[in-house]
């Protein structure tokens, strides 16, 4: 019971920081927020030069951060690598033994 | 589940599914999709069918072998292209420049693009229904 | 006009969260939670990101709402 | 008066941040360890919401380029990103659950206080 | 040349991709495979050291976009610095894994084990080099991921409840790094590292808030994954449940790499400017005081040994926090070097411990007594770890600790070298028993111990890192002439 306060008491604090600090953002939309700079701009105008496709968002994910790409089909195989094992190994002996025995 | 009316709606569905995923993953680099989408979609037909007609066929058509090989296939292509501009002297992962890319807005357009997708396309349709199987199922390895 | 919208939304999904949180039955609260995907979904949408969209409404709505659904019929229906 | 018209403003970064805080109470106060994936999902999805809404312009359309056109796009990138988030996410949701499931076969219970119940019996 | 980041990396992918497939009916396959992989990339790393050494530090463009638009990988000493350590390490724990794991995990799991050793390897390097935001975000979920399943991986019920109360506190820690990334590309306009730090001065201008809630979100994120001290909850459990060489990995590199990572954020992003507007440094002082006399005290109270040892972690990475937020560079070398002395002690410590568990299966230290009969050279090496824990001259953990105490000096907070004195000493509470109890108490009624071999592949590396914590006490210049320049790169910015 008394985690759970604490929880909610800290959840309460980050939350009314995190709200303040709301207010205080670039505005939401505006073309004119420092997100619009020469990055999203070389995305979108040279796209076709750069990678010859139309769409600009598998551009990214396939080309420009190909990278980042790889590294999330690497956690997609270490989930399926996590599951399978996990499931494989308690599938019938040790099956809840205890550790100090 | 033995209800007729969802077996044999599925079954009438399942082609229509898959084709719209095979064609999410085809197209994902001219309008919006990709292999995530795609690769889902075609998992989840898979899954549809093994809930509403029979788990058993379902594990028939993709088995644990073929979903092991698949899964470490799709992600060690993605891999081999990046090192095949590896060893053409580029730094990893260079596609224009290194892999044809033919004219602009058609299906083949954009180098590796296309190989990758359909290897996070295959990856991801693999995936989802290994853990559906191996949840619902639990088989002993 | 679209604000209106957006701002419904985004209640629908305010309250889709705060009913997961207080209904204790958990299939219930999975299907509000695939609820919660589809509104989320709609959202990207109208953001202009269609990309996500359909992931989303895919692996969302889609592949974690039936990976719950197996997961509570192996186990316990009742929080 | 600011900080109101700043909220209001910013209702998109506004929703986020109470989903994302929504989320986070479910997980770190819910015993059940299902409600505390349910948890987790929602605190995800709300920081994508948040990211993607970062990327909206007002006026923009979606980021496909349509030969011989010039019109005002929304920020590409925080899409893009998200889309890699979204699988990371499942993948944490496939592996927790697959960790429930065993966890009810060896307690035979999905609530994190029972199962420390039984530890401290045990001991 | 260049390229032997990016080789390096995928190497290990390519083996961990590889394994399960290999493994299918070979279940000795993959293992032989690790130890082939991890090794060579060992070698060259050495080489690429060799090479930046001639051209100094790089930038490597995947995919060969510039850093605005693509993804950058940093080459330089910290980065290479802590590549080698994970190599190293992670060598001599793949050789003792030879001998140890057909005990720790069934057979036809070994695939796996080995599949998501590999995949941690990989992930761990990948964050070492990164330079890029979002990168260390998918690669913090790989490490995460592979690391939650190697605790799981043991058929025992408290791993597999360790590993999810891990794996949930891990999650709270990414979404918060991914909302911190957010609200820092949300004011800066950029993921690479560079950049951001470039963009830090004028966002700080214009949106304080914005900075200070993202650095308190990073600090708190990866503060949970690398168990700073109120957020070590999930550190015993996991550490000691999990099987010995997933034991000394996660203790000795897998923290650490958060902690590295968190450094980097903290002192090239932010940097000094945003730094002195709050008392962040100050704050992190004294949570590492608080944890290396918390988690002494803790240790103290335990009587199982790899408890004792996951305990002891704690305190230890509370040493590598305090270094750091001395911003002095002195302190930051001794921080930095004690990530390398401190791998070596306690994969030691674990694998030795292993060692002793594997033999009799006896897990309480009081019983242990007398075990330096049956296990002369596991004891042995154990004792080594031991003084090299406590500080003692001439081995290396006291080589960091006479760093740190330097570092105080010179910060002018001589207040926390009585903190490091009053740890060595709380250490020498916990750690000497052990020893004097093992070489000379008489065993337990009921426990006869006769003098028998452990296998060769388990022997090997416990001598290699014994005289390893030797040879890094007496002869440490090379390796502080690679944190000098590490340092030197992370104060200068």
């Amino acid at each position: 019971m008394i985690r759970r306060i604490v929880a909610t008491i800290m959840i309460l604090l980050l939350g009314t920081v995190l709200l303040y600090m709301t207010s205080e953002m670039p505005r939401f939309g505006d073309p004119a927020n420092p997100t619009n700079n020469e990055l999203s701009a070389r995305y979108m105008e040279d796209v076709i030069e750069d990678v010859n496709i139309p769409n600009i968002v598998t551009a990214i994910i396939t080309d420009y951060r190909a990278y980042d790409t790889l590294g999330e089909a690497t956690v997609l195989f270490a989930a399926i690598a996590s599951v399978l094992a996990v499931l494989a190994m308690h599938s019938d002996s040790g099956r809840g033994t205890k550790l100090d025995e | 589940m033995n209800d007729f009316v969802l077996q044999t709606v599925t079954q009438i569905l399942m082609p229509f599914i898959q084709v719209y995923g095979i064609f999410v993953v085809l197209n994902g680099h001219l309008s919006p999709g990709g292999g995530f989408a795609g690769g889902t979609i075609l998992g989840a037909s898979i899954i549809l069918y093994a809930l509403t007609v029979d788990v058993k066929a379902a594990e028939g058509i993709y088995p644990d072998e073929r979903a092991e090989m698949v899964e470490s296939a799709s992600v060690l292509v993605f891999v081999l292209l990046g090192l095949i501009s590896l060893m053409m002297g580029r730094n990893f992962l260079t596609n224009i420049g290194i892999f044809p890319s033919p004219e602009t807005g058609t299906l083949l357009t954009g180098g590796f693009i296309m190989p990758v997708t359909l290897a996070i396309g295959a990856k991801v349709a693999s995936t989802v229904i290994t853990l559906f199987t191996h949840l619902f199922e639990e088989k002993k390895s | 006009m679209a604000e209106i919208f957006h701002v419904l939304l985004l209640t629908f999904l305010i309250v889709c969260a705060v009913a997961v949180a207080y209904i204790r039955d958990l299939l219930s609260a999975v299907i509000l939670f695939a609820a919660y995907s589809l509104v989320m979904a709609i959202i990207w949408q109208q953001l202009d990101a269609p990309d996500i969209a359909m992931a989303e409404a895919a692996i969302g709505a889609g592949v974690t709402t039936l990976l719950f659904v197996v997961t509570i019929s192996k186990t316990r229906r009742q929080e | 008066m600011n900080i109101i018209q700043g909220l209001v403003d910013n209702y998109f970064y506004f929703a986020s941040i109470v989903i994302f805080l929504i989320g986070m109470h479910i997980m770190l106060t819910h015993s059940n360890m299902i409600k505390k994936i349910m948890g987790m999902n929602i605190m995800e999805t709300a920081i994508f919401l948040f990211v993607v809404s970062i990327g909206y312009v007002d006026g923009g359309s979606a980021p496909i380029v349509i030969e011989g056109q010039t019109i005002r796009f929304i920020n590409p990138l925080p899409s893009a990103l998200i889309l890699t988030g979204l699988v990371v996410g499942v993948s944490l949701t496939a592996f927790a659950l697959s960790l429930v499931i065993e966890l009810y076969k060896c307690y035979g219970t999905t609530d994190s206080d029972e199962i420390m119940a039984i530890r401290r019996r045990e001991q | 040349m260049n390229h032997l980041p990016i080789v390096v990396i995928c190497t290990s992918l390519i083996g961990a991709f590889a394994s399960p497939v290999l493994g299918k009916g070979r279940p000795w396959l993959p293992g032989i495979l690790a130890r082939i992989i991890v090794p060579a990339n060992a070698v060259l790393l050495g080489i690429l050291l060799a090479h930046v050494g001639d051209v100094g530090v790089f930038h490597y463009f995947v995919g060969g976009w510039a850093p605005p638009w693509g993804i950058a990988l940093n080459v330089d000493y910290l980065s290479l610095y802590m590549a080698m350590a994970i190599h190293v390490i992670s060598t001599i724990i793949l050789v003792f894994a030879r001998g140890d794991l057909g005990h720790e995990v069934r057979l036809d799991g070994h695939r796996w084990y080995y599949t998501l050793f590999l995949l941690l390897v990989a992930a761990m390097t990948a964050l070492a080099f990164s330079n890029d935001f979002f990168n260390i975000f998918v690669f913090t979920e790989v490490a995460t991921i592979a690391a939650c399943a190697l605790i799981a991986i043991k058929a025992y019920r408290e791993c597999v409840e360790a590993s999810f109360k891990y794996l949930i506190l891990s999650t709270v820690g990414s979404g918060f790094i991914l909302l911190a990334l957010a609200l820092l590309y949300m004011v800066t306009g950029h993921f690479n590292l560079s950049l951001v730090a470039g963009e830090m001065a004028a966002a700080a201008e214009a949106y304080p808030m914005n900075i200070m809630v993202a650095l308190v979100l990073l600090i708190v994120g990866f503060g949970v994954k690398s168990a700073m001290f109120p957020l070590h909850v999930w550190l015993p459990d996991a550490h000691s449940s999990a099987p010995s060489p997933s034991s000394a990995i996660l203790s000795g590199l897998v923290v650490k790499i958060y902690a590295v990572v968190l450094i980097r954020v903290i002192l090239t992003v932010f940097g000094r400017g945003v730094l002195s507007t709050a008392p962040i440094a100050e704050m992190l002082l004294l949570l590492s005081s608080a944890a290396i006399i918390g988690g002494s005290l803790f240790a103290l109270a335990q009587r199982d040994i790899k408890r004792l040892l996951a305990y002891s972690t704690v305190a230890q990475i509370g040493y590598i926090y305090l270094g750091i937020s001395l911003l002095s560079e002195s302190g930051t070398m001794g921080g930095l070097v004690h990530i390398f002395n401190h791998a070596l002690m306690k994969t030691l410590l674990f694998l030795a411990a292993g060692a002793m568990i594997h033999q009799t299966g006896l897990r309480d230290i009081t019983k242990l007594s007398g075990i330096a009969k049956k296990m002369p050279i596991t004891m042995g090496v154990f004792s080594i770890g031991a003084l090299s824990m406590v500080g003692i001259p001439g081995f290396n953990g006291f080589i960091s600790k006479m760093y740190l105490a330097t570092g105080a000096f010179e910060a002018g907070k001589p207040a926390f070298i009585i903190v490091i004195l009053l740890s060595s000493l709380l250490n020498g509470l916990y750690y000497l028993p052990i020893v004097v109890r093992a070489f000379l108490g008489a065993p337990d009624e009921g426990e006869v111990f006769t003098r028998d071999r452990i296998p060769l592949s388990m022997t090997i590396p416990l001598v290699a890192l014994g005289l390893a914590c030797i040879y890094f006490g007496l002869i440490p210049g090379p390796l502080l002439e690679l944190v000098r320049r590490a340092a030197e790169h992370l104060i200068l910015l």
